[in-house]
């Protein structure tokens, strides 16, 4: 298969650009997504592309764009709206719980409630406490809603199309770290191409322990597990769920049950957070393939501020230190 | 000790100086310048909606009712007047006390009472119960969520606009909702976006058990059109011709594509909020019975008799009509049976 | 010390009096709570004896009221909202967690943020899917919130009365079982009496398996408790958290150290619920202790319905199935 | 391609009806009805706000400045205008772009600079940075959420009530803003509940790199208030005599407990809506030389100058105070420590 290397951001717009062009019912709405091209440049293009009618400039009103999208879907279109900063997602809360997650079933099945919700991760830039966090524990916790957690341009493409397709609303995670071209590149197929839910991806292949990791703790896991090799001899396997809902139980426990020991990582806060419910499933299913407790490398438990990001955040040196605590100990 | 008076009806006008909605000032007593057939529909409509609530209050009185009601006893004008609007394709979303509206709009009368009592034959499955119904035959959908309909009419709207045609969108909602910010953001898109949507407010002057002088700073919410430049007016909603006027005209600008409209319906409901709830609390008997003296059932009826368009047997043969499609109904329902354990696990 | 029998609802109404009495910057505000007397009766009289001003009857604008709490509590006062259904909170996640739950920390310590949001879950009543579920873990997830779940007339008196007194943002959960007087009464002290949170209750002491519950789980713990104590001799200790954030981890952990068996009773969805916190805690800091799996007894990850709540929620039956599968295998 | 148009001002007028708040015919030109401290007080704080930015913007550029920067750049007539009406006791409600607010409402400079660099001297000890400065010394506070602050201005407004007094609150806001629902429940309270509220809208235009042509249904925010029966103006927002007259019969109403008003300001930003972004893909260069003409920081001090109220020199000696204030501020700041491990786990 052809190859070519592609930028995270570019991979995002290829996948809205190839599903808007072979699917006129999808629709992009969002705040600044047209003549503005974008508050981060995603859609850049798309408005010049497909008019003002299918990239859709919305006032500042959250709670309506994501209600809008319900009925755009149950009409039979197949939105996909922009939530600029993951913290606004407070605002769309009900339509997206109470209506999006529950029409089809509490329908009888008469309607279905295909969109894809994206959104950023604004960590690590001072955004505050209103526009930095994230929130992927709420979503997991509703029946029938996906949350979607790419990590590198491959995912982001495949996974993209793929929750496009889904008949279920999709909540479309991206990291603003991985938005700056440079040190974003990787190679997809130059043919279309899906990524299913609910297959995990082993980024390196270990044996000691499994590092369960999301988004920006993918790549903290993986240069935390080559100087873990390299220093101690510590053989790190490292799993990107790429989907949390749903989740590849069986990918984590089989990992598990070969390495004996867990270590979750994420950047939302720690208490009730993705980690935990991993953890829980864990040992639920695989409680006597334990050799260690589970270890969550998350973000502390305070409020993000403007500064304090840089304490509180996990970084590699968190991932290396649980690891140690779980391996040599 | 709490003081109770009686809502004065407002002078009923427009509010938006562009309107191209008009008052009509024609003399509905001296002869109606519509079809006979559409007159008889909106009568047919009343009597159902009225029967069909005295009945499911019947049962929920008796026990046999599961969940809560709440009554639309009073406003049948309302839903009534917009009925004969309603094309099949037409999108529709009614509230917590809109139920009946899916009837209305087509639901058949069987799956509609199997659905209120639960059953696995509901239109659907009997999962939604009264206040959740959507039926998509009919693209008839609601929430239980206050206000939730507002921005699901604007993506309905952005669908019959995207796909061309002349379909359109109802949007019906309480004085309540309209204090809702959804009311705020979703009219505003509406507008902006030249949508085909006739919001139709029943204003009942009470939101659960608060009367709405005491949380809405306007007494008329068609006033509230203007802060979207969106035409608007005002109807008395106890006379179904009114409405019916004047949903029409909101009808033809959204068929033709010319934006969306709000139309203000005064009603009351002579009930509670949900049906045994302690309204003497929060509003007087006189206030109640002020405005049962203006029931449609009686005024239209006879208004329909007076001028020859009804007859006392032609009244009689639909009142039959309508007893016997209720009693059929809830015999299916009741001999209908629940959902099972699988039944659950179905439309994951 | 003197003892009087009291229902729940009048618990609650008598902490709500009470402090109103003693503090006046402690003020209602919600749909109904006024001169409709509660949507439940909860507040009944309140109006009339403290007023319109003190007791306020709100537009339905959920967003707003909370909003208007934050404000309110930063200005010195204490308000108490009702949030008429637990699925309504969906509609004041800004104001709570972007706002709420961080001016203290964000402002650098200059203002307090005290609000109680009193919101009633109301499962088994076939509400259906926008009325009856109950998102615990969401709240737990984000710093510097309070979470109680009161399970009797005495907690719920004394845990609301710490709650309008504490500093930070509560969320007071009710659960409509406990409504109805006939079977929720319970003794309470005549005096003034305070309960401080992150104090779990041993609602039943034992000896073979822990088992933590909240709200209608309690009581189903017990029942079962005691039927698996008559039936197959299992010693079923039960706790009640009471409030689950703080949580009181340290005597979920002692009990755990003691029966090396732990199960999560609550009526939340399972997948990133409570239970997952719960288990995850657990198995971080005593895995050594566990003898067995943790179970989660919650409710099947599928929206509520009309009519399915008989099928999803956990029962008593359930319970006793997860202790025996725990301690008999 | 894109077309631009240049956005003539609208007519200025009022809205409410039942309006207490007139446009005044006063000849401004012709000598000012006010006092010379207020004149001089308005024109400082202009100045202020002006170099304030530029010197952030200049930090920004150099990369010194850590965050982003929403520059207030040719809106400070607004604020300006508000300034003199405002008391200490005061509640203050400031949006993402009203940071230098709390200044103007009484931060020192240096706490405030000091927190924009995120250091531990700042008025939040580093935590809030541009977008959620609250230094409740003064009672001022702002939030990142846009519309956010509606709701909490309710709240700050009851408490006003609930107090005595005559306390007031004022709550600046974006045109983008009052697309909010939160714009709309919150009006709504303020007027029902007669809430002391002074509704300030920052009308510049655009929302972000959005045009508010494209998302609002009303191209003037304050023909919204009559959907609250509240009273409202329209103001020239590069004139801040007219701000200041308009806000101050508000103030007067709110003082004396006669309910809540909404000022909207005709106001412009000539740079992007954060520093840097490419704004030339949303606006014309034409349409920001037009709106720069009417630069209060020339067409003010010419006014002053022309009346005698400013003297050549007694503007040097104004830049040159403030000058050095900013240069104090800036030295201070920099100075200043970071945040320290410990520290983050202070106030919780
Ligand atoms: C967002 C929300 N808040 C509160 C409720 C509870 N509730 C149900 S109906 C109702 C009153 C609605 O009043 P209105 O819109 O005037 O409709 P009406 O009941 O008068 O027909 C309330 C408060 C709800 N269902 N949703
Ligand atoms: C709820 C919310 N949605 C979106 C944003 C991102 N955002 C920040 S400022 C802004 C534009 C605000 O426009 P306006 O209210 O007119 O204020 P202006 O920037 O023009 O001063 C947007 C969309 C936000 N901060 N909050
Ligand atoms: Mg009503
Ligand atoms: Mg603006």
């Amino acid at each position: 298969m052809a190859k070519k290397t592609i930028a995270y951001i570019d991979a995002i717009r290829e996948a809205l650009r190839e599903e808007m062009a072979r699917d006129p019912k999808v629709i992009i709405m969002g705040e600044d997504v047209g003549l503005g091209q974008g508050a981060f440049t995603v859609t850049k293009g798309l408005y010049q592309e497909f008019g003002k009618d299918r990239v859709i400039d919305t006032p500042i009103s959250e709670e309506s764009i994501i209600g809008a999208c319900v009925g755009l879907a149950m009409a039979g279109f197949r939105p996909v709206a922009e939530i600029m900063f993951n913290p606004f997602m407070a605002l769309v809360m009900d339509p997206l719980i109470n209506h999006a997650a529950c029409y089809r079933y509490v329908s009888g099945g008469q309607v279905k409630v295909p969109m894809v919700i994206r959104t950023l991760v604004c960590q690590g830039r001072g955004a505050g406490h209103d526009h930095a966090p994230f929130y992927a524990s709420w979503f997991m916790h509703i029946p029938c809603l996906r949350v979607i957690v790419p990590s590198t341009p491959y995912d982001a493409k495949g996974l993209l199309k793929t929750a496009i397709r889904d008949d279920y609303p999709c909540i479309f995670y991206e990291h603003i770290d991985f938005y700056p071209r440079k040190p974003n590149l990787g190679e997809i197929p130059e043919e279309e191409y899906l990524i299913p839910f609910g297959e995990a991806d082993i980024k390196r292949e270990g044996s000691d322990v499994t590092v369960v990791a999301i988004l920006t703790g993918v790549k903290a896991s993986l240069s935390a597990a080559e100087k873990l090799e390299k220093e101690e001899g510590i053989s790190v396997e490292v799993i990107d769920p790429r989907t949390l809902a749903p989740l590849d139980k069986q990918t984590i426990l089989n990992s598990v049950k070969k390495t004996g020991r867990l270590v979750v990582v994420e950047t939302d806060f720690k208490t009730a957070g993705v980690g935990a419910e991993i953890a829980a499933m864990v040992v639920e299913e695989a409680l006597e393939y334990l050799d260690a407790p589970v270890k969550r490398v998350a973000t502390k438990d305070i409020p993000i501020s403007f500064t304090n990001e840089k304490y509180i955040l996990p970084d590699e040196q968190a991932i290396v230190k649980a690891v140690k605590e779980l391996v040599l100990k | 000790m709490l003081e109770f008076k009686l809502l004065a009806m407002k002078k009923l006008n427009n509010y938006h100086p562009k309107s191209k909605v008009r008052v009509k000032n024609k003399n509905l007593i001296g002869g109606f310048n519509m079809e006979k057939e559409i007159l008889i529909k909106i009568y047919q409509n009343i009597v159902l909606l009225r029967k069909l609530d005295e009945k499911l209050i019947e049962l929920f009185t008796a026990g046999k009712l599961p969940g809560w009601i709440h009554p639309y006893v009073g406003q049948e004008a309302v839903v009534a007047g917009i009925s004969p609007h309603v094309r099949k394709e037409d999108f529709f979303c009614a509230t917590h006390r809109g139920r009946a509206f899916h009837v209305v709009k087509g639901t058949p009368l069987r799956s509609f009472v199997a659905e209120l009592l639960g059953k696995k034959t509901g239109v659907n499955k009997g999962r939604a119960g009264e206040m959740h119904i959507t039926n998509w035959e009919v693209y008839s959908t609601s929430s239980g969520i206050v206000g939730a309909t507002f921005p699901m009419a604007v993506g309905f709207g952005l669908a019959c606009k995207l796909e061309g045609g002349d379909r359109i969108v109802f949007c019906t909602f309480g004085d309540g909702a309209s204090n809702r910010g959804t009311f705020h953001e979703s009219l505003n898109m509406a507008s902006v976006w030249k949508l085909p949507i006739v919001f139709i407010c029943e204003n009942n002057l009470y939101a659960q058990f608060t009367p709405s002088r005491l949380t809405t700073a306007v007494s008329d919410i068609a006033q509230r059109a203007s802060a979207y430049n969106m035409p608007s007016k005002i109807v008395d909603g106890m006379d179904p011709i009114a409405v019916y006027e004047a949903v029409g005209e909101a009808v033809e600008r959204a068929r033709k594509r010319e934006g969306p409209t709000l139309v203000e319906c005064k009603t009351y409901r002579y009930h509670g909020h949900f049906y045994g709830d302690k309204w003497e609390t929060y509003r007087s008997p006189e206030e109640v019975e002020a405005w049962k003296k203006r029931d449609p059932t009686v005024t239209f009826k006879e208004r329909l008799l007076k001028e020859g368009v009804l007859t006392e047997s032609l009244v009689k043969e639909i009142e039959g009509r309508i007893d016997s499609q209720i009693e059929d109904a809830l015999k299916f329902a009741f001999e209908s049976p629940e959902p099972s354990l699988e039944d659950i696990y179905e439309d994951l």
